[in-house]
């Protein structure tokens, strides 16, 4: 097995202006959050966003200028509300949304994840959803029923964005007996074409062999892997960390006046790696307070 | 009985809606965000159907943020994430792969769910208000909405009654209720189904057997059929022997305060 | 929530001759054994048995004269050879077999499991398998890439029969941390019409709601639950018990020589019940020595 | 150098498929059962799998009954279930949809197989001997092997040469190899590839490069290219120039008897 361990700085530069990224996690949960500040660190742009449903990563990319395209469920921050950025650009006519369902969605990925170009469906029959992106949602007959249902097509992405719990040196990412499994993560590993995990802590290979049924990524799947300790901040890792509420309440003061700049200035852009933001945006008593381990 | 004076509108939702409920039912329950949308997305379904257990359906079961029978003696205090992770439940699927195949299996009874715009068929919108790839606002997408509404068996709607949500035709159909009414959601390819009942707080509401329209059933005691109409764009069939919504009894009352929701986290605004 | 334990006679007695079964395990592994026996000792017949790879059950039920379809990727004993109840009946061409490959008949169990009519594969095309089976396997297009497929259909069955580690009464099962995975049991699961399971142990329901990550079949899904330890056996139940090899290796002696009466006479339709059973074919002696845990 | 008489054939046919691995490669290896079957199934493809690691492949991958990347260096006694189940390994995926998504999305690039019928364009019979529907004998059905053979992009063929085996056609194709040769393959709507080299007992072959038509490239120094005609009921396309199969190395003779298989588990018949 190959060491695929990299820098968070070199794992972005892997990412060329207007590929297309599945980024995972859920709203504002576990979602690579420091690889996608690197990307706008690095003036990344033109990317076309799949997620399931999306939320602060691709927000921050909307108010980054960095996203053109958007193929998910869902937009926003939960109970922070709105995704300001992401909302002013759809309205502005900018951004070329494409809304599926959850089941549809679901269905994109899996199509991916088992190399067939394409999924039947029932889900978005008669929604506004076909009637405006015929070209992704096809009606078909099914040969055995004659059933009217849709096709829809494998959400194939040039990268895949992943935020884990742990992994080797090798990338066999695993997961805590105790998790919150609200994603879609495992199905989108196996759909990547290039994958890239970031993780909070990297552990001995001799650690991952006792438990081999918690690998959902095995090192196979994976490129490269960066450990990036508090990585989903503000976002929670289960198991780890909770939410930094007071983080999102901010950012969303910010973003309602439309004063992204500031936020990036502050964070990302100001703070020249991951080391720096977490100085910016953090304390050591903070981390100890959200902390759940 | 009790009267009117004697409960909260909150409260004759809770029983209005678990009056919906059957025993064997599997109750699909959302994420609500804070304050009123959480009271509507989490804290009346919640209550309504733990009552409908503790009365007509004691095997009943209710999926909630990927939970399937959660510990409801135990709702946690707060909705962050390490609450939910550690929340004592049944079973925590692998991912949410398997919720949706729960949901295009056709394995759910009963979802609750809401919208900005609700038409007179029952259709929802959350997408986009407006021109959809310009929108004057833009709203959240679909989530799982779409799919309870393609799936779910008696999916009901509960809301608060106001004029720019309950509109003749919504802008964006993101989830197929009676379509245009008469046949034309079954024409569509759609499983049989669509809203059963539109629960608000100041009425019910049922779909005409044939016509699918809207159709006022019962006003709370609160509340007037004049009041009902004045807060819709559109004007719902209206039965001769529209009656008063049935109160909630003593015990239903005592249910709700005293086991269901005696911290008031569910039924806060 | 309602307790769904029942005992195993009483589970048996829920399917009628002429049902399509779904049984769950791989070959030697994790099958439902002793509801097997209790159908061929309440003398059932006529069934459809869908499996991933067929195995020991299949041979028993088709040894039994009660099978009179197969739809698997394998039948066979694996280290103990050819399945010759099943073999013998297939060369007769007394029995309707329908082979599908791993990659086709796990498309077919996740059609099920999704509540769709149909999956697109690649995986047959040009093989016998499609040839003769055009009923189950038709060709389509792909409506985004005009790419060549097949479309097979769902799988589904009457029943699904699994056996499972441990279970609350209502039905939530349970797996082991370190298990291996090698077959398709929670999709079968998830594709049930009608769902029994048996497991080893039945637990208290504040067990299960530790690690509710690890139920791995929710009790909404489950119509029957049957304790029954040892429920597999001859084969192995990972984490409980190897196979009895010494068993195994009777069983073939006999089957090649088309001694099934006799095998069937002392440990089916001569025990009564799975008590009796496992009196005939253990001693507490060997059962320590067949345990794992 | 070695000489003939200082190697077995089997060490010979893992030094043979060695030489087809690359760095990087992840490998396909199926279940054997017991003897010769399990030499041919996991024995050689395994020793060749660890020698390629240790010469030429450090990032050469195994994949083994469920288990990925198991640690090798603990390859345990025997393979009863309890044995599989506590494996040291990198993964052990949560069932075998993994395993079909791993092979249908192209993961993987070299596998072994084996069956009672191959022809000369390298397509597989293990289903039926016969009429399919009531055959003369029944085999064991199809397992991955068709996968293998639609999917993987350089499967192997790793069995001993047998004058039934080696058929002109196959009663039954369980596993599409070149089909019928030619562009038969791709024009079947199957994605290029199909069987790389038959590697057995007395010879290697490969497939010409325009007919697809099996091809005699080396005979092992044990044999001879009219002993191994004689093994085959079709008569393979035979070049001027075929050579001897190459011997192990000392080196790799030293790796595969010290380091790979010590205590003869996976070499034995």
């Amino acid at each position: 097995m190959k060491s695929k361990l990299v820098h968070l700085a070199d794992a972005a530069a892997l990412i060329p202006n207007g590929a297309s990224l599945t980024i995972g996690g859920s709203i504002i949960r576990r979602s690579p959050v420091a690889l996608i500040r690197e990307l706008i660190r690095q003036e990344k742009s033109g990317f076309t966003v799949l997620a399931y449903p999306a939320g602060f990563t691709t927000d921050l990319l909307a108010g980054a200028g960095a996203v053109d395209r958007v193929e998910a469920v869902y937009e926003g921050l939960f109970q922070f509300g709105f995704a300001y950025n992401f909302r002013r650009r759809v309205e502005a006519g900018e951004l070329d949304i494409r809304d599926f369902s959850e089941v549809a969605m679901a269905a994109r990925f899996r199509a991916a994840a088992s190399g067939v170009p394409f999924m039947p469906t029932d889900a978005l029959l008669g929604t506004g959803m076909a009637e405006h992106n015929p070209e992704q949602i096809r009606e078909i007959s099914c040969p055995f029923t004659g059933r009217k249902l849709h096709a829809v097509d494998a959400a194939t992405s040039d990268f895949t964005l992943l935020h884990g719990y742990v992994a080797d040196e090798y990338g066999n990412v695993q997961f805590p007996v105790a998790r919150d499994a609200d994603d879609l993560d495992p199905v989108m590993a196996k759909a990547a074409q290039r994958l890239i995990v970031t993780v909070e802590k990297i552990v001995p290979h001799s650690e991952i062999l006792k438990t081999p049924n918690l690998t959902y990524i095995p090192h196979t799947w994976v490129e490269a892997v960066v450990e990036v300790p508090f990585g989903a901040h503000p976002l929670s890792c289960d198991g780890f960390y909770d939410e930094d509420e007071a983080h999102m309440q901010d950012y969303q003061l910010l973003m309602k006046d439309g004063r992204f700049a500031e936020y990036a200035d502050r964070y990302i852009r100001g703070a020249v790696d991951h080391a720096e933001y977490l100085s910016a945006a953090l304390t050591p008593a903070r981390i100890f307070e959200l902390s759940v381990r | 009985m009790t009267n009117s004076s004697e409960y909260t509108i909150n409260e004759l939702m809770v029983t209005a809606a678990a009056r919906e409920l059957q025993d064997g039912d599997l109750i699909f329950i959302g994420v609500g965000t804070a304050g009123r949308a959480f009271t509507l997305a989490c804290g009346i379904p919640i209550a309504a159907a733990r009552l409908a257990q503790e009365t007509h359906a004691p095997n009943l079961s209710i999926y909630w943020n990927n939970l399937l029978s959660p510990d409801l003696e135990q709702i946690p205090p707060r909705l962050t994430q390490h609450y939910l992770t550690t929340w004592p439940t049944s079973a925590q699927l692998h991912n949410c792969s398997d919720k949706n195949d729960m949901l295009s299996r056709g394995m759910f009874d009963v979802s609750f769910d809401s919208a900005p715009q609700i038409d007179r068929f029952g259709n929802l919108n959350i997408t986009a208000i407006g021109d959809y790839k310009k929108p004057t606002r833009r709203l959240i997408g679909c989530l799982a909405q779409t799919d309870h509404f393609a799936y779910v068996r008696r999916p009901l709607i509960l809301t608060d009654l106001k004029k720019r949500t309950f509109v003749d035709k919504v802008d964006f159909i993101t989830s197929v209720g009676h379509l245009d009414g008469g046949t034309s959601r079954t024409d569509a390819g759609l499983r049989p189904g669509g809203p059963s009942r539109v629960i608000t707080d100041k009425a019910v509401f049922g779909f005409h057997e044939e016509t699918k329209e809207m159709q006022l059933l019962s006003v709370h005691a609160t509340s007037s059929t004049e009041e009902v109409l004045a807060e819709m764009s559109f004007e719902p069939l209206v039965n001769d022997d529209v009656s008063a919504t049935q109160a909630p009894s003593s015990d239903e009352l005592r249910l709700i305060r005293e086991v269901i929701d005696p911290r008031r986290i569910l039924l806060t605004t």
